[in-house]
């Protein structure tokens, strides 16, 4: 376990010049709210749904550790364009990821493939799952003709 | 393996000691038992490689820890099989852990027109929060009365549950004085069918060290249990609940690590068990809580407990053959754990108890906090000996030649 | 002997492992200590010796450890100067021992129309317990604020006091973030002066490691220490109050050993400090303490001060002296002990905690649940990290490296 | 420490055949009920003081184990005529005695000093004491003017 397991490059270049970050979203269908008091973390996320019942936008805003907010930005651009239940499915597949399995959409996930280490490191994997566990939620909560939730994290 | 208490005796440190020259013979495990290698290895491995505070460390030692002290807690549901970890809360003995339900639960919840069911055999622990709780809250308190056979009277308990007003029962699982083990799942279905909301709190103190436990079976909300009984180390316990009950209760000690958000406005709690465990926990003592499970169930519960119930049938058929003894509790073996009261004609508890002491033999001798079944039984004090998966017949004798020198020198 | 903390490292296990070749270097000890060898085998003793229960045991080992348990007692009375040996309480933390401070005085005593003052600067152990109080029971919760400074802001104290309405105060001896030492002495008399009757408590679980404390003199009502932040073992605390304090309090826990007599109809409350000792104590865990008492004494609480006060003045320099590191907490040597909290601009503490990992340096980040202070200094968090008698300037460097490399890492 | 340190001839015959044991006395001046709960024992003590200011009658009555009973008969026969200041020094020699002093006046104690041995068995040396306690506590209350008084002992 050493450090270059967790703070890969592509990580890094994802937490410097992060991809869909926005405070905003025009049009948007969904915005939730994620924050995990313990750590401080906290994450906003934003969906617009296409007609063709697919993601046609995935912007986050938020705070919190490199981790949380590299694989926020990796999420975005690895889910953009997909119909919702494939995007639920990858955010499955990412979660198993972070149990130590093997992913079984690597290609799918692109950047997200790069956080693989995180999973040995148990404290981190809530940061690394932070982002994902938004979209699942605001897809959820789309799906349940809602606009927006919010999720606080215990420990 | 054949189950050997000799063999097993030698992981007991204690057990291994003399008393002027005599070996020690230990039978006040009903008080607290030994505490066998494998569970002082696993606190010395925390203290010697992990020494560390847990939750929300980022660093490796802290992580580790945590990882084990939340895997305790895994296995200790799995122990006593409760369905929920979530459910599982440490604290620091079971009297804490029936005092969180006294405050959080029952405070909140019963008053002037309720009443509260416990029996006449309870310790003070499982009797005192809630004589404390019914003084400040108004509700009225019913004892299950006991039979002349030392077990808990059904009919009796039918006819206090009869109006309805019952909305909280706790029971003992297995008395500390009589050894009676109770039929809990009997008494729970007839508290159910007076009033379907009526929670109940089974007091598992003297029943999850001696057979095995299955919580989920017995349904009850709550299950307290203790480590320094169950070859565990002191400082912890748990409670046992059913994660819908603790998620309709406020804290009760209130601290670090049991909120979620603090401002001088709000304070919002995290969820169980987290919300019940404030503060630094008891951490070296979860790893010893957890290999105690592990090595009681590497003997096997079941052996454990077709060993004691052999072991206290002869135990008490050798007593009751006694001259001048008189044995307190049920007759029958499958109704009855290991721990034995009696007294013996003209000799005080007091004296027996030094009288044995020069023996090498350790009883408890006094009310075991549970006076008012001390009144039913018309003594201020009873001999109590207890058993274990460590003790066998060649405890038998010491304790006897005791009590036979106690009366040889007291009561003639 | 001169104070060397290479020699005392080697008396505390944890400490002399590698974590991925590295030597351990423990930066947390105000989250919790480490703990020397004489604390691991006084509770050794215990359980190889002399496992058993305590109070009223006839048997030699419980006499034994039941006499061992009471000296625990009063030897923690002597290391923080208390008078009486009556007024020490054990608990299982001392988050435990405000909760019932909490419960069996403030919330039986306040009402709409009083106050109770606390700081700024308070652990959640030491505002929880308040804010949850006066929520239940309608009394008024009032904080003394924070200076530029950051210490504890006198004059507003003062005005916070004027109306006299203040009933009980609530401060932390020493802040687990700041690092500060309160001037409680002082606030203690002004709040004495507004109303001769206040009751006051002083958290001590960052003081009583760190510095010889003299309850005594500070003459409050309630003193509160943490064991395993003392060199002490996990699943151990104390309540040290004036014995007149806590005749007026009714139990909090109830149970077993806290009572006189008991039936259906009325109970008698033991006197203190067994009337608040509910149950099975955490014994092994006072062999412990009283083992850290006397390991911390022999070290010499004076010399210990004086280290920590100059290695803490070498540490802040340095961090201050490194370019985009915030640090927080007073600059004068004398107000101020071992815990720094600091931020490194551009890395996240929780980056900053696992990057110092892989330098085999333990620190904590997060808000040290102190959410009210981070909300002061406005960030989520911060770093922090702690000295204690066996760290020294050895352990700056690998400190000063892992946030070089982190901040080369993530702040460009 | 053996048994026998504990249980001497001269303390089993205390216990066997006690001395000065009565549920009531005649004219009594002061009654104190002393009891310890947590053992158990219960201590009826009755003095009657003569005019001259001796003790004229001390007798007991109670519950308890062979050394508090035998005790609280040796003790009646030491401090039997006694005046109440002397009793009361002579019960403070018995209560030192009892914390590992030698006597002073070991004559005076009589039988007392049979129960030097309890000093060794500290659990015991309260159940010694309660006798002794309960004429200490009568003899005070006589002096305050008062006629009855009851104690409950803590652990
Ligand atoms: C100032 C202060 N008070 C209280 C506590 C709580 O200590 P414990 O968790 O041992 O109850 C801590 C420790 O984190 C502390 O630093
Ligand atoms: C039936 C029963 N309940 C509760 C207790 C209290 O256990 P603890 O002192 O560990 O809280 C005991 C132990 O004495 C017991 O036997």
């Amino acid at each position: 376990m050493s450090m270059e397991d967790l703070y890969q490059e592509i990580i890094l270049d994802h937490y410097r010049k992060p991809h869909n970050r926005a405070p905003s979203l025009e049009d948007e269908d969904v915005h939730v709210h994620h924050s995990n008091p313990l750590c401080g973390d906290e994450m906003d996320l934003r969906i617009r749904v296409a007609d063709d019942g697919r993601l046609d936008a995935v912007v986050f805003d938020g705070e919190g550790c490199s981790i949380s907010q590299a694989s926020a930005s990796a999420m975005t651009v690895a889910v953009a364009g997909r119909d919702l239940k494939d995007a639920l499915e990858l955010a499955e597949d990412f979660r198993l990821m972070m149990h130590g399995d093997e992913p079984t959409r690597a290609d799918d996930l692109q950047d997200g493939v790069a956080f693989e280490g995180v999973a040995r490191f148990p404290v981190r994997v809530k940061c690394a799952l932070l982002g994902w566990m938004a979209l699942r939620d605001a897809i959820e909560t789309y799906e349940r003709g809602a606009s927006a939730h919010s999720v606080t994290y215990d420990d | 393996m054949s189950f050997d208490p000799a063999t097993l005796r030698k992981e007991f440190p204690t057990l291994q000691r003399e008393v002027d020259g005599r070996r020690l013979v230990y039978l006040d495990s009903a008080a607290s038992s030994q505490t066998p290698q494998p569970v002082l290895d696993a606190m010395a491995e925390y203290y010697e490689q992990l020494r560390s505070n847990v939750e929300r460390g980022v660093y490796r030692i802290s992580e580790v820890a945590t990882g084990r002290y939340e895997q305790a807690r895994e296995r200790l549901a799995r122990f006593v099989g409760a369905p929920a970890t979530d459910g599982v809360v440490f604290t620091k003995n079971v009297t804490e852990a029936i005092n969180l339900v006294a405050y959080s639960w029952v405070r909140r919840r019963l008053g002037p027109g309720d009443a509260l069911l416990i029996t006449g055999m309870e310790h003070h622990a499982n009797f005192v929060p809630w004589w404390h709780a019914a003084q400040d809250q108004g509700f009225e308190l019913r004892v299950v009365p006991i039979t002349d056979g030392y077990e808990l009277d059904l009919d009796a308990a039918r006819a206090l549950l009869a109006d309805g007003r019952v909305r909280f029962l706790a029971v003992a699982h297995v008395s500390n004085v009589l050894g009676t083990i109770n039929p809990v799942d009997a008494l729970i279905a007839m508290a159910r069918e007076a009033n379907p909301d009526v929670v109940t709190l089974v007091d598992g103190a003297q029943a999850a060290p001696h057979f095995p436990v299955d919580v989920a079976a017995l349904d009850c909300d709550f299950y307290g249990v203790t480590g320094h009984k169950m070859c565990g180390p002191t400082g912890i316990g748990a409670l046992i609940a059913k994660p819908e009950r603790l998620e309709e209760m406020p804290p009760f000690l209130t601290g670090g690590s049991m909120i979620l958000d603090v401002s001088v406005d709000e304070v919002t709690w995290n969820h169980p068990p987290h919300r019940f465990e404030a503060a630094t926990p008891p951490i070296a003592e979860a790893f010893g809580l957890e290999a105690a499970c592990d090595y009681l169930d590497a003997v096997g519960m079941e052996q454990i407990r077709t060993h004691e119930r052999d072991l206290v049938t002869t135990f008490v058929d050798a007593l009751r053959a006694t001259e001048g003894v008189t044995v307190y509790g049920p007759l029958d073996a499958e109704h009855r754990s290991g721990a034995i009261s009696f007294a013996v004609d003209g000799v005080h508890p007091h004296d027996l108890g030094a009288m044995l002491d020069g023996y090498g033999v350790c009883i408890r001798v006094g009310h075991h906090c549970a006076k008012p079944l001390m009144r039913t039984l018309g003594v201020n004090a009873t001999a109590r000996a207890s058993l274990y998966l460590y003790n066998d017949t060649d405890d038998l004798a010491p304790l006897l030649d005791g009590i036979a020198a106690a009366r040889s020198l007291f009561a003639r």
